[in-house]
């Protein structure tokens, strides 16, 4: 019987939860922060041949500093191969290799589809965004994409301003169309309140489920469409003792992750 | 062999002979041996209405474009990474501050195969990318040559494909190379390899010149070959306040201070007055900075001691 | 973190499980670092059908042709360097003996960009050489899809495009590899990168294994990672008669033994039976050299010392 | 005024010949064997700055033997570049630095057509020969062609038997039709009794020099098409003593040139 205590915080519980999606052998496609915590997370517990990449160039890194961006200088000595942008986004990620990417969007809408590019209109915009990045490919091209998202109405959308990087774009057989690989397509959104997974029929997300201290209700008024219920919904599972014990104690000692909580992840 | 003697002049050489106003600009770096020297030098010279490219810009190019130099960017993204979105490219297009710089959006998976194409011959290449998101639906000054789509001559299905990039001169910073041009590097790539081979002319910036005998003891690191190259600037701590593996760490807060510089025009100009037009050249730079921040906040920058093993090319 | 131990295999393992009949083999190597022991293994085990692909084959792919292990071959050159064309391939090509093999003829330019392609997740690559060639005007086993010709949807112009490959195992050869299969080279690389990597599986042939730890002293060297690695075979002189950089030189004379031997069918058939099916593995490959030409014959051919420099990648 | 010893080989003359079609600064795509000696006699002489590279990889090998091959492990100690098949054939050739590159073959025509793949019906060959390995790259691509040749009627010919490697392929305008890129093509056939140039307007080969033992209907004579005669045709000029000097001292101490003359290049 698994052992949950109850002293976690809300970023500690999304990082296990995107943990929980990763297999063993999984080759994942990380960023920095809650993607790189997730997948260490789960290569600590379940998933102990999972093999980390990042995009500009680096294969099973073995920082020893949280690092702070993809191109972090503790990403360098250790690291079991460091190569190019074109190796990891090309040779792995375009050739079919990743198994596991992570994104997150200024904007993510029911279809998973994520906006980073621009609030507004693109020609005149409120707010200019970094841009595509590698987000792009990896929502085009890894074999399932993980959306972590802060839950309210502004950050979640019907539709997003600018599809800089396509989820299920306007329904089901829309990637298809487009000529993106099979079995590809977001997989799950992990937000402050709640998991949501996607209906293959419809190609819109529904609620998996909602965090300890929340409810469906809440979740469904904090969501800007139409909220679908699984029929199975239920309460999302706490982070075990041993989850937590790996993230605090070997992980992010420095308690890195309540970055997060400041940021609204509550 | 009597090679001739020399690329090897200053950085204001480099750039006053070899970068053009107008032209177009690839430029290295992935926060890792970023070629800052020659920023900097290219803003102090007012050089005007370049297009800039590379993937994953960062405070380099905003720095760019808030100074003016910019007409145009070839783009995957641009941001101060941990220190959030770039100032001056929000103001630029937000309010046309100083000017409203033009952007052709790509990825970091199409516009490294755009580059690679531009370095191998290639005319165009197939990306699988882009499909079915709104970078398809935004064109600016490529125009329709931004991409095509056509079905495949082998199986009918529909593929995107991206064209050549050629840009006129590539700006790397490296390990170290040689007095021609022969350029050696180790550690995260990003697309400074196809960058710089795409482009007609290379200046390459690096930690210490060596000789060619050195290049000659490990030849498989060489990423750029001196015939493609026209100058080669000994620029020691050049990509700071960005890294070089081997050499310095990145100084995080050197980056939280230009952030909070560049959160307005005024901070921003002064930032640059006092780094880029109040020194001359990368000697300058270094002494303001120990000046600055004291010598052991520069020390501290140092990388550690941990070497790895030689190798043998005999037989 | 908690990886799986180890794939590490002997060579007679790693071709009974990963190499199947009728499968399409890369095998890696440019007289440098040829997987040879990989190769006997292959013959010695009758595999059959097998699809070979490499740029610049030589004297690996003539054995193999002889052997009758071969059905198809996507070529660009075949011949034994310094000692001429390849006998067993003219043998099967003019004469079927054994069988005549089927070939599709492309060049050194087109054949790695067409690995390129597999390696790297496009369907296919324009190219600009072949053109006008009768390399165009012959097809064999991939029929109308050995290349397509449009009009560039950019601009027009004629062009060629040649397909990605994908083989089932690619076979290498380096100079150090770890447990798991993250594989480092260094020296003339071939096509064995872009082959390696475009295959599903790959049989990593290495001078000697290291740890995980020393891989991690220049990660720049890795030229696969583990993850695409299904067996780790330590065959030291692995690649002999051909040589390894930092480890051994070509064998020439043995090169002149084949040749002769191989200028008929008899001959070739007794060279496999002192050299292939006389031997159980490696180990006693090497223990017959040196009976049969002398350990100093042996020793002569080990590299000398000359080692380079080590780098740091610390910050 | 340069002083022309008379003791030397025809395969002396050949490579000297060579050497001097390459200009200071030319990036030289070479082979093994003659082509190296062209490339060395001229950076030893008036192109110092040239820069040889072989297809295998390497680029300004520094060697200490002579290489058997273009994969020999000689052309990798010293180095300045070492990396791949595609960085020397697409890089560099394709993507057209290569100013100079060199060819052979067992068939050579009057359009410069190169046949290095089978003697006789390609399905029913009378001899199978290796194929085009790099040499239709070099030949489509390369600025200058240079090519060498044993000069008879069996190894020249009106058509190739198979055209691996395009020169002017059927005449003029033919290398434009097929999207050849502009200014590349075969410059000269050097052979052991002539030095033929191309004649833009036909694209066919003209007798530009005669060897100093041969004469022009000699050479007419072993030319297995209507050879034309330039206005100028001289006889070729011998080596100098300087290139000797290079050549004997310097790059082939031990005369392995002289293999050329057991093979006919007499």
């Amino acid at each position: 019987m698994k052992n949950h205590p109850d002293d976690y915080t809300k970023p500690e519980l999304m990082a296990c939860c995107g943990a929980r999606e990763i297999r063993d052998y999984d080759v994942v496609l990380v960023g920095t922060g809650f993607p790189t915590m997730c997948a260490n997370i789960a290569s600590h517990t379940h998933a102990p041949n999972a093999r980390l990449m990042q995009e500009s160039g680096v294969f099973d890194a073995q920082p020893k500093r949280p690092a702070l961006s993809v191109g972090d200088p503790c990403l360098n000595p250790g690291a079991a191969m460091i190569g190019t942008l074109l190796d990891i986004m090309g040779m792995f990620l375009q050739a079919g290799w990743v198994d596991v990417g992570f994104l997150s969007g200024s904007q993510v809408d029911k279809y998973g589809n994520i906006n980073t590019t621009v609030i507004g209109d693109y020609n005149n915009p409120k707010s200019r965004l970094p841009g595509s990045g590698g987000a792009n490919p990896m929502g085009s091209l890894a074999k399932k994409v993980l959306i972590i998202a802060l839950h309210d109405t502004r950050r979640l959308a019907e539709r997003v301003d600018f599809i800089t990087t396509p989820g299920y774009i306007d329904g089901p057989g829309a990637r298809e169309r487009w000529g993106l690989p099979p079995d590809t397509g977001p997989q799950v959104i992990i937000t402050n309140k709640a998991v949501m997974r996607f209906d293959k029929a419809t190609g819109e997300a529904y609620l998996a489920t909602y965090h300890p201290d929340t409810s469906i209700e809440e979740v469904r008024e904090n969501t800007p469409w139409d909220l679908k219920v699984a029929d199975d919904v239920h309460e999302t599972e706490p982070p075990t003792e041993e989850e937590l014990r790996v993230l605090r104690e070997v992980l992010d000692p420095t308690r890195k992750l309540s970055a997060y909580e400041r940021r609204g992840y509550v | 062999m009597g090679y001739e003697m020399t690329k090897v002049v200053t950085m204001k050489e480099a750039v006053a002979e070899h970068v053009n106003d107008g032209d177009f600009l690839f430029i290295g770096g992935y926060i890792c041996r970023t070629p800052f020297a020659a920023i900097h030098e290219i803003i102090r010279q007012g050089k005007k209405e370049l297009t800039l490219t590379r993937s994953n810009a960062a405070d380099d190019f905003d720095m760019m474009i808030g100074a003016g130099v910019v007409k145009r960017f070839i783009a995957t993204f641009l941001s101060l990474g941990f220190f959030g979105l770039g100032r001056c490219y929000r103001r630029s297009i937000e309010k046309g501050v100083p000017h409203k710089i033009e952007v052709e959006e790509y990825t970091n998976l199409s516009l490294p195969m755009m580059l690679m194409a531009g370095a191998m011959g290639m005319p165009f290449v197939p990306v699988k990318d882009m499909a079915g998101s709104d970078l398809m639906n935004v064109k600016s000054f490529m125009g329709d040559d931004k991409y095509k789509v056509i079905n495949s001559p082998f199986d009918g299905s529909l593929t995107i494909l991206v064209p050549a990039l050629h840009p006129d001169v590539a700006i790397i910073h490296v390990q170290q190379a040689d007095e021609l041009g022969n350029a050696q590097m180790w550690g995260i790539g990003g697309d400074c390899q196809v960058g710089a081979n795409a482009a007609k002319k290379v200046i390459v910036s690096c930690e210490r010149i060596v000789s060619r005998e050195t290049i000659g003891k490990d030849p498989s690191r060489t990423i750029v070959p001196d015939f493609r190259v026209v100058a080669v600037v000994e620029e020691p701590f050049g990509a700071h306040p960005g890294y070089t593996p081997g050499f310095y760490d990145v100084d995080f807060s050197f980056g939280y201070q230009y952030q909070q510089a560049s959160n307005t025009v005024e901070g921003f100009q002064k930032f640059l007055d006092e780094w880029v037009f109040g020194v001359k050249n990368r000697t300058e730079y270094i002494q303001h900075y120990v000046e600055r921040f004291g010598y052991s906040t520069f020390r501290n920058l140092q990388a550690e001691f941990d070497y790895g093993y030689p190798v043998s090319y005999t037989y």
